[in-house]
C-alpha cells in the first residue's frame, strides 16, 4: 500500500487519534471490533437526521425513501458476497444470532434423534453452544473435526467423521484465536459429496478476505457489521434460497408475518420471513456505508497490505526470546496469538495496555482450543488496514518490556 | 396504437398539469370512469395480496391480443390501474413482455410503481407480464 | 409546554427541518418510530470515534472505558423505569425480540400441554405471533381478552378468562392503533390474585408515561429504543429477578457463558445469561443519551404537552363531517386512528403525504383488531413532543382537502 | 494498626513513584513476596470463577481477627492482592466490613477494582467481606 493511502485510511478513523495513558493509541483489537471510518458515524447520522423512519408498508416519502435505502443496502451486501439473489440476504443482529437462526430452524426441520452435527476445535463460542443446545434438544450428537499441533484442520479425519447420519457442518473461516484460514472450500467440497449443508462462520473471514458465496458454494455465510468497519448491533447470515425457503421462521413478530387472526397465521416471503420486528436500519446503512469504503479504498490493496502486515509482525515475533506462538501454519490471516514464558497474559496485557498498546487476552471465547493446547489462554494481537510496520516496531519493543518488567 | 404511442399520448396529457393536485385530480377521475369489473372476479385467485390496497386483475386472449381488466379498492391506485390498461390492454403477448412501462417515470407517478410501495401495482404489473408470458406459452403450441 | 422550550425542542429534532413535496414537514409517524434529537446521533459517534471497543473481558483501556459506558448505561435504565435491580435490565434488538425470548425462554419451563396463555385483542402482531407459536409447539391455548365499542379491554371478561391452567399474561400498556391505554395495574393486581406473571408491551407505553415497574409490579416489561427517541437495533427487556433466574437462555454463544467444554456449558449470571454475542454498545449509549434528554426536558412537561396536544387534534379531528374514530374511550394517548367516508385509508394517506404530512395507514401490525373491528385499516396520527397545534391545525385542512379531492 | 493506618502508609509508599512503571515494578515486587499459599488451598472451593486471572481466597478466624490467605496466576493481580491483605488480615469482621478501600483509589490502581475488570479482585473482595459478615454472625451466636 502507497503510503499516501496508509496515510489517507489513518485520518478516516477518528478513533486513532487519541492517546492512551499519554501515548499514541496502537489499537492491536481488530478481532473483537475494528475501529470505524468516519463516513459510517456520518452516514447513520444523516440516516437519523433526514429520512430517518420505519420501514415497508408505510406510505408516506419518508417511510419510502427509508425502505429504497434499506433495501438498497441488502443489494450491496448481496453484491459483495456475490449472492445469486438479495433475498438470500438475512439481516441479523451480528453473527452469533445468525448462528442461532440457522440452527434453531435449520435444526427444527432437519435434525432428529440421533443425527450428526460436525463442528471443529477452533470454533468461537457462537459457533459451539448453539450447536450443543439443538443436540441437547434433539438427542443429536456433537463431532469435532481436530487439528495438527501448527493448528491445520485434520481433514482426512474430517472425511471419516461424516456419516449417513451427518446433517450439517459448520465451520469457522478464520480462527478468532489463531488466524488460521481453514480449508473452507475443501470442506464444503466434501460435505457436498455426501449432501451435506455447510455453515460457515465468517466472523473473522468477511473483513480479511473476498468473499465469493457462489464460487465458495457455502450454504450459509454470517458475519457481524462491526468486525468489518461497521456498527454494532447489525449482522448478516447468508443462505441459499434452497435452504432458507425449507427452513420455519425464527423470530415471528411485525414484517415477517403475511396474515394474522387469532386462528391462523402465515408468513412472508423471503427475506423478510427471518426478519421479526423493526430492523436496524440505522445499522444497516452503516454497515453499507462500510462496505462502500472497503470498495472504494479498494479490497486488493487491503488484503495485500494485510499480509504483508501480518508477515512482518510473525518475522518481528519470531525474534523474541521466550517468546511462544499459537498457530504456525502458514494460511494465516489477521492474528497472532503468543505467550511469553513464564509470564501470565493477564499481566502481559495489562502492561501492553500502560504502553499504550490495546490486544486482547484470555481464552477469546473459544475455551475448547485454548484447552486443547494445554494453556489458560493467550495473548492476541490482531490487525486491520489502518495498522502500520511502526506500530509493530513498537510492539516489539513493548514485549521486551514486558519481560523486563516480570523478568 | 402501439404501446409507445398510447405512452406518448399519456405523457402529453399529464404535461398538461404543472402541480401535483391537478395530476393526482385526473388520476382520481381515471380511476372513477375505470370500468367496473364484474364482482365475482374479486374473489381470492384474482387478487394480488399483502398489500394495502387490494388489487385484482385478470386477462382473457382475443384475437392474438391480451385484454385485461382489474380493480382497486383504493382510488389512487385505480388510477394508476387505468393508465396500465390503457397502455397494455389490446396489445401482442410479446409487447406487453417488452413493456418498459417508463411514462410513469415521465408522469411523475414512478414512485407507485416501487417495488417497496404496498399498493400492489409492482405485483399487478408482474401478474400482467406473467399473463402475456402464459398466453405466449400457449399460442406457441 | 411554555413555547421557548418547545421552539428548543424543535431545534433539536434535524429531521423537522426539511421539506417534502415541497411543504415543512409534519411528522406524525411517531409511534412507527419517532425522529432523534440530535445529542443520540452525537453520542453514537462519539462513542464510535473514540472508546469504539467491545465490552467485557477486555483488559485494555479503552475496553474497560466501553464496558463502563454500556454498564452504567444499564443503570441509568434501570432508574428510568425504576427496576430493582441493574441486573433486571436485559438488552435486545428490540421490543418483537424482547417477547420472543420471554415467549421461548418462559415457556420451556413453565408452559406444557393444556395450558393457557391470554393476550388482549389490541396486541400488535409482535405480541400475538410469538405466544401462537408457543401454544403450536407445546399444545398449549391461547385466550384473547375482547374489547367494548369505545377500546376498553372487558375487565370482566378477563377475569373469566382464568383458569387453573393460565400461566402468564401479555398485554399491551398503549394500543399502537387506537391510543387506548390500558388498565395494566388491575390486570396485575388480578392476575397475581391468582400468582399468574404480566408482561407487559410497552413498546407504545414506553414513551407516553412515566414508567415505575416496581408500582406496577409488572413481570416483565418490554421496549424498543428507536420509538422513545433513540436508536433503532436495541430494546429493554425488564424481568422480574425471581423470574428470570428460573428462565433458560435464549440465544447462546459468547458473553453468555461460564464454562464450555465440548462435553458442559454452564451459563453465565443475569443480565448476560441473557445477552449472547456482541451487545449493540453504541445502540444502548444512543439509548441511553436519548432518555437523558427527555429527563433532562422534564417528562412531566413532555406528558402534560403530550396530552394537551392529543386532547387538541381529538377536538379539531370532531367537527369534520364524515371522519369516524375508533377508539373513542377517554383514556388515550399519543396516537389517533380514523376513517374518512367512502374515502380508503390508502388514498388518504397518499395524498396526505403529497400535503407534507407523515401518517400511517393499515392495519399497522395488529391485524385481529382491525378485523374485530370490521374495517380494513385506519388512517393513524400519532404525536410526539415535538409536534404543535399548529401542525394540528394544518392536518385538519389537509384532511378537508383529502375529502374535496375524493368527493 | 487499623485499617485506615495501613491504608494511609501505602498511600504514602505509593506517593513515592512519580511514574506508573515504578509503581507496577512495585506492584509486581510486593505480588511476588506474597507468602505463597497451600497448593492444596488451590481447589475449585476457593476459586474466584469467571475471569481472565484465577484468584483463589481463603479465611480464619483467630483471636476475634480474621486472617486472610490468597493467591492468583497472575503476578500484578497478586500484587494487589497483597495490598488487600496487607490492609484486610488481622482485623476485626466489623472493621472489615465497613472498610471502603478506597486507598486503592489515592493510589492509582482503582481500575484494578471496576467491577467490569475481569481480574477477580472485585469478587475477591466481596468474598472477604462475605467471610467477614459470616464469621460475626458465628461469633454473636
Ligand atoms: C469466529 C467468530 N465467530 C463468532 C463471533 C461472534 O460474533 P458477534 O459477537 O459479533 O456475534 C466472533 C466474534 O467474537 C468470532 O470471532
Ligand atoms: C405495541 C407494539 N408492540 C410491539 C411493537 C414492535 O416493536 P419493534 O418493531 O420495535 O420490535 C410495536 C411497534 O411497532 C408496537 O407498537
Amino acid at each position: 500500500m502507497k503510503e499516501s493511502t496508509l496515510n489517507k485510511i489513518r485520518s478516516d478513523f477518528p478513533a486513532l487519534n487519541q492517546k492512551i495513558n499519554g501515548r499514541p493509541l496502537i489499537y492491536f483489537d481488530n478481532a473483537a471490533t475494528t475501529l470505524k471510518p468516519e463516513v459510517v458515524t456520518d452516514s447513520i447520522a444523516t440516516y437519523y437526521n433526514s429520512i430517518n423512519s420505519n420501514v415497508h408498508r408505510g406510505v408516506h416519502f419518508l417511510s419510502q425513501e427509508a425502505t429504497d435505502a434499506f433495501e438498497n443496502a441488502r443489494i450491496s451486501i448481496q453484491k459483495f458476497i456475490n449472492a445469486s439473489h438479495s433475498h438470500e440476504i438475512i439481516f441479523t443482529k451480528g453473527t452469533t444470532e445468525s448462528i442461532n437462526l440457522i440452527a434453531y430452524s435449520f435444526s427444527k426441520n432437519f435434525i432428529k434423534e440421533g443425527d450428526e452435527i460436525i463442528i471443529s476445535v477452533m470454533e468461537h463460542h457462537a459457533n459451539i453452544v448453539p450447536w450443543q443446545m439443538v443436540c441437547e434438544e434433539k438427542g443429536a450428537k456433537l463431532k469435532i473435526i481436530p487439528m495438527d499441533d501448527a493448528g491445520n484442520l485434520i481433514i482426512e479425519d474430517f472425511e471419516n467423521l461424516i456419516t449417513e447420519k451427518t446433517k450439517i457442518v459448520s465451520v469457522s473461516h478464520i480462527s478468532n484465536v489463531l488466524g488460521i484460514v481453514n480449508p473452507v472450500k475443501k470442506i464444503i467440497e466434501i460435505s457436498h459429496k455426501y449432501n451435506i449443508p455447510v455453515m460457515v462462520d465468517g466472523a473473522q473471514g468477511i473483513v480479511h478476505k473476498k468473499i465469493d458465496v457462489a464460487e465458495l458454494d457455502c450454504d450459509f455465510y454470517c458475519f457481524s457489521g462491526h468486525k468489518i468497519y461497521g456498527p454494532m448491533g447489525v449482522g448478516v447470515l447468508y443462505g441459499k434460497e434452497k435452504w432458507l425457503e425449507k427452513m420455519p421462521p425464527y423470530q415471528t413478530g411485525g414484517e415477517m408475518i403475511k396474515n394474522v387472526t387469532f386462528k391462523k397465521t402465515t408468513f412472508n416471503e423471503l427475506p423478510f420471513k427471518f426478519e421479526a420486528g423493526t430492523p436496524n436500519v440505522g445499522g444497516v446503512i452503516g454497515l453499507q456505508a462500510a462496505l462502500n469504503y472497503l470498495s472504494a479504498t479498494g479490497l486488493d490493496i487491503i488484503y495485500d497490505y494485510e499480509e504483508e502486515l501480518l508477515k512482518y509482525a510473525i518475522e518481528k515475533l519470531s525474534l523474541i526470546d521466550g517468546l511462544q506462538s499459537y498457530g504456525t501454519a502458514s494460511n494465516k490471516s489477521g492474528v497472532i496469538s503468543f505467550l511469553l514464558d513464564g509470564i501470565h497474559q493477564y499481566d502481559a496485557g495489562t502492561i501492553l495496555d500502560k504502553l499504550g498498546i490495546a490486544v486482547r487476552t484470555g481464552n477469546h471465547c473459544a475455551q475448547p482450543l485454548i484447552d486443547s493446547i494445554g494453556i489458560s489462554g493467550t495473548i492476541r494481537a490482531s490487525f486491520a488496514m489502518y495498522n502500520t510496520k511502526d506500530e509493530i516496531d513498537k510492539f516489539a519493543e513493548a514485549i521486551l518490556t514486558v519481560q523486563e518488567m516480570f523478568g | 396504437m402501439t404501446i409507445e404511442e398510447i405512452e406518448n399520448q399519456l405523457v402529453e396529457e399529464f404535461g398538461l398539469f404543472d402541480d401535483w393536485m391537478d395530476k393526482y385530480n385526473y388520476l382520481i377521475e381515471m380511476g372513477k370512469s375505470l370500468p367496473v369489473i364484474d364482482e365475482k372476479l374479486k374473489t381470492d385467485r384474482y387478487l394480488i395480496s399483502g398489500c394495502q390496497s387490494k388489487v385484482w386483475v385478470s386477462a382473457e386472449m382475443k384475437d392474438g391480443k391480451v385484454i385485461f381488466k382489474a380493480d382497486s379498492d383504493a382510488i389512487i391506485t385505480k388510477g394508476v390501474i387505468s393508465l396500465l390498461i390503457r397502455v397494455l390492454s389490446n396489445q401482442t403477448p410479446d409487447d406487453i413482455i417488452n413493456a418498459n412501462l417508463s411514462f410513469l417515470d415521465k408522469i411523475g407517478l414512478k414512485e407507485h410503481l416501487s417495488p417497496t410501495r404496498s399498493n400492489g401495482l409492482t405485483s399487478m404489473i408482474k401478474q400482467m407480464k406473467l399473463y402475456a408470458l402464459a398466453f405466449k406459452a400457449k399460442m406457441s403450441k
